[in-house]
């Protein structure tokens, strides 16, 4: 099997700025992401946890894709986290087919 | 006199919703495990909206869109625009929050509680006090004003959103989901009336509806136990805000309905808008909008304590000086 | 004649039903944050299978199954997989739409949507016009036939799956769940027969079915309009199919079903079925077997454009000249 | 009188609620990718309990909590512990399950199952015989204590959990959420009585509570077939303990109610409560109190096997055998 | 803490083919996997919502495992995905008792 | 864009035991972590799926941190998993702002 080397992104961000990061993560060059929803988490800016009504809509969006892209999505969410709560991880990862990343 | 209204407030302890949100705070309090599913509760709120539209707009429809929804309306916005700036002055007089987050609580209690709205039409209804059907349009008038309010009192400082980011909010703030399917319903009511109000009585009121607000104030009970138990200290000037505010809005709110010569039913029902604070609709936006301000202060505060005050204490309370009043 | 047509037509427009799907279109078109939970649409459209199932069977039980539901459901059976080959061969005519997404979206058309039954049902008891308990059982059995059909057409070219994953397609085509609980339904009612409909009649029917589809559609308004602004372009040529397919499809079927001598209000629906698309089974089970098909073209044309026409127009029309013809 | 058991025992195999069990099953057991979603399922099943705690609360209230609560409540106290005891000497002495699993699923059957329970109630009701409203509070009684007696037997040995975990776990077992929904809802229809009966009798009873009933037993269907699938094959002790436990302590729940004098319906349905096994409330439970308990074991034992055999065997046959004993 | 190296497996897939790939996975050797359920996402076949009805179905599963029953899955894959949309993404983890991986 | 180098735990986990964790991985030093919901597994405690009524609650935690925080919950970790299910697997990423971690 031979892998092709690629970066992955596990962005947690708020459900509100998501239409955005999608848009950035197009400009950005990545082909494909994926969205799940947390359920509940803590961080920088307390604790929350998804119960009842709509108070919990974090998100996690993991993103795979060149490390060029990588790095202008960072650049992007740099500025974003000034502002906003959220985290990022990126990692190596191998994955099969990398011209379609 | 006196008599009837303690009835009243009595037999508001007793209701079954009533009861269920003290189960559910008793249950929060007592950490059970009790929860009810996130899906269910959004889907229960949105229920409960478009019940509350739907037959505000098929009443309207009944009794004809009169001159009082205007005047009932107009009051509404202003006070959904004009509370947050008086509430902000307050709290920032009274020290301990810091600009931004005093902007944000203040546009909260600008803002009104959906379901609220429905317990006190509910305490209405047990007591066989009538109220207009253009008062849920009056309900959905009030949700966004405040959120307004509070950007411009927040001004480009510190804590606002910044340039690139504010696109989406005006979106947000103005096509909110609460607002949007409260007034829609609102004309769905309207536009097909009786008829329509015939298919749907038994869905939009009646046991059904009854049974859905227990079940939501189940939750709402487990939630305000639990967000009061993961606070961190309030002070207590934010506690004395939490309780007191309601009280003053509900008074004021009352004179100005007095002067505009709303029935019984519509005074007790504009005092609860005005005394309640919104949990929903509002933090959404103030998450996007100032997402420095802390949300720790904030939702305990309105969900936490105002919430069930309003409920428990506030309903018959404002209703009873309304029978004052109306006299 | 024309006159009573025109208003019940109008009268539809006005159906609380309708009224909510078009104030979820424009709330997806606006771009409002309103959603309803998914898993909340999937437990309605489950809902209102399980009581178009059961009142149908508790119906036909009450009316006797007779040689009508025979011939109705073969001349079903025969609709939904022959529709798929006349639809493959027009679309293909049309040009545009390689021959993988052709036959996957004339699956879509052979097949049937429940929800534009349940609204044609409403539609006739509003109208007062009688239908057979029966026709909940042609609506399961036109599901999965289309299905078949375009498996036949897609043959073993591009794209379909290949052996290895075909194992389990057989599987999803007949047990989908959609049409075992519209069958299994359809036979919980036809076994348990008045008694059952009796203890859950106001379960099955009345205000809780009618505000279920308010709600149900009030969601497909809003995924309809989001679907129709994520759409590439489409061209003009599926945009046309996706208009006056119905339009054809119901003709033949109203001919079909005049020659078979049903009654009024199952010729109606008959041409409703007919004409409806399926978006809810058929999508995936060619996500399954058809996987080079393009979604972005057959989801949009059955979501966004043939059920809202058939709501709206169709279902009014289709009656209209159904009444012409029963003369 | 045969005669009119054996008809109740047919017409409770046609009952919509049965039929959608069967359903259910089916489904599953040909592998329909058929599914309720879960958080549907769980607030049905929330639901069931808040309409059985409320109705059994506003009958003890309309009738009078009288010294039948307290000796009924006291026996099922009794039972709920001391089964667990009989229940694990039998598992150990049949051989093939070890002291763990043993204990866990004793815990099983001591306790109690909402839901065939409900279907209890609904087949008297149906049968037109009367029963208390306090059952509903000796059901709520008889969840927890089987879970003691289990940790109990369990002792410290190798399966129980190390003491850093059981910090936990006595509020998991105190003040699971289906016990303090069961108890809470009895004491907020006791304490609204009459007048929350008359606001909520739509929504807790009636063709509403019949049809969820039906809607969560399809789900129950569905899981139960599909448990039984994925069960490794289960050692015919097991099998035979599910099926034969239930007819033994349905038993022993009858001579007692007998000898305590209950009424004829009380009598059932404290059978059917002896006689059936918990599946939500007590493997919660046992994942963190006994977690190297055998789950394979004990959930298709309860859930698989005698769910379904108490449900359509055992709730006609222990009435039957209650008419005989009450004359 | 003696953690050993094992691969990790992050496969986005649709609802329909998990089954198959579940026996895959424990054919190729893998004796645990987890399965989280996406929100919405993007890709070659374009993008997708979970919204009201059915239509999202995406899945991730996530499998710890050895490196080899990874080359197997990785092989079974590649084949799926040449019909199917998807994909999957390999990196190195490390473990504790590592016999159970 | 200069990363810090952190590690990610991704720990599979029953629902019961979330509280604790989540106090251990505060006590440890971790500032912040995410939990997901799962909704179906297998591992060697056998396989589970959420269906109807609440029988599975997987949870999965991720928590990005300090390589001694890390080390600190992958003791407590140790223990647990003694008597209970689940599994954690550690990865290296790099992460912005490396102070909040
Ligand atoms: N160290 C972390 N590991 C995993 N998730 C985190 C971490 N820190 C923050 N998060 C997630 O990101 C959200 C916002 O983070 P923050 O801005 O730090 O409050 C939190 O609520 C968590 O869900
Ligand atoms: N680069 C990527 N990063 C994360 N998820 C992806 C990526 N590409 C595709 N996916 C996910 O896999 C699904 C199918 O991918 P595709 O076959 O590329 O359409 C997408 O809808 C996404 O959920
Ligand atoms: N190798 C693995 N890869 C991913 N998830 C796993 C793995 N092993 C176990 N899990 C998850 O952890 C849960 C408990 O694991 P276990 O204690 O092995 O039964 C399983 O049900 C899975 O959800
Ligand atoms: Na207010
Ligand atoms: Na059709
Ligand atoms: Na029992």
């Amino acid at each position: 099997m031979d892998l092709v080397a690629r970066k992955k992104l596990d962005i947690f961000i708020e459900g509100h700025a998501l239409a955005r990061l999608e848009a950035e993560l197009g400009r950005a060059g990545f082909k494909g992401w994926s969205v799940f929803a947390g359920i509940e988490g803590a961080g920088a800016h307390g604790a929350w946890r998804q119960t009842g009504i709509a108070e919990g809509d974090a998100r996690l969006v993991i993103a795979i894709g060149a490390a060029e892209a990588a790095d202008a999505v960072l650049a992007w969410l740099e500025a974003y986290f000034r502002e906003y709560p959220g985290v990022v991880a990126v990692s190596d990862v191998g994955v099969m087919r990398g011209d379609r990343f | 006199m006196l008599d009837s209204i303690l009835n009243a407030a009595g037999a508001n302890l007793l209701a079954p919703a009533i009861l269920f949100f003290a189960l559910g705070a008793l249950a929060g309090w007592a950490k059970s495990d009790l929860t009810i599913p996130d899906q269910a509760a959004k889907t229960l709120s949105l229920y409960l909206m478009l019940c509350i539209g739907f037959k505000g707009g098929a009443e309207a429809r009944a009794s004809g869109l009169s001159a009082d929804l205007l005047a009932t309306g107009a009051l509404g916005l202003a006070f959904s625009f004009l509370a947050p700036f008086a509430a902000f002055a307050v709290l920032r007089a009274m020290g301990g929050l810091d600009r931004t987050t005093a902007a944000a609580t203040a546009a909260h209690y600008g803002s009104v509680s959906v379901v609220t709205f429905a317990a006190g039409a509910e305490f209405l209804r047990a007591s066989g006090v009538a109220f207009s059907g253009h008062m849920a349009a009056v309900l959905a008038l009030m949700e966004t004003p405040a959120i307004l309010a509070a950007l411009l009192i927040a001004g480009s400082g510190g804590g606002a959103a910044s340039r690139t980011h504010r696109s989406a909010l005006w979106r947000e703030v103005l096509l909110n989901g609460a607002a949007v399917l409260l007034i829609g319903s609102f004309f769905v009511g309207l536009l097909s009336g009786a008829a329509g109000m015939e298919r749907l009585s038994g869905f939009v009121g009646g046991a059904m509806f009854q049974g859905a607000l227990c079940l939501f104030l189940l939750d709402m009970g487990l939630l305000a136990a639990r967000r009061l138990a993961e606070t961190r200290a309030l002070r207590p000037g934010a506690i004395a805000f939490a309780l007191a505010w309601p009280l003053l809005s509900a008074a004021a709110a009352l004179l100005a309905a007095r002067a505009l010569g709303l029935s019984l039913g519509d005074m007790t029902l504009f005092a609860i808008l005005a005394a309640s604070a919104s949990y929903i609709a509002v933090p959404a936006a103030m998450r996007m909008a100032l997402p420095k301000a802390d949300a720790g202060v904030y939702i305990p505060m309105s969900l936490a304590m105002t919430f069930p005050f309003n409920l428990v204490v506030g309903i018959p309370l404002y209703h009873g000086v309304a029978v004052l009043l109306a006299r």
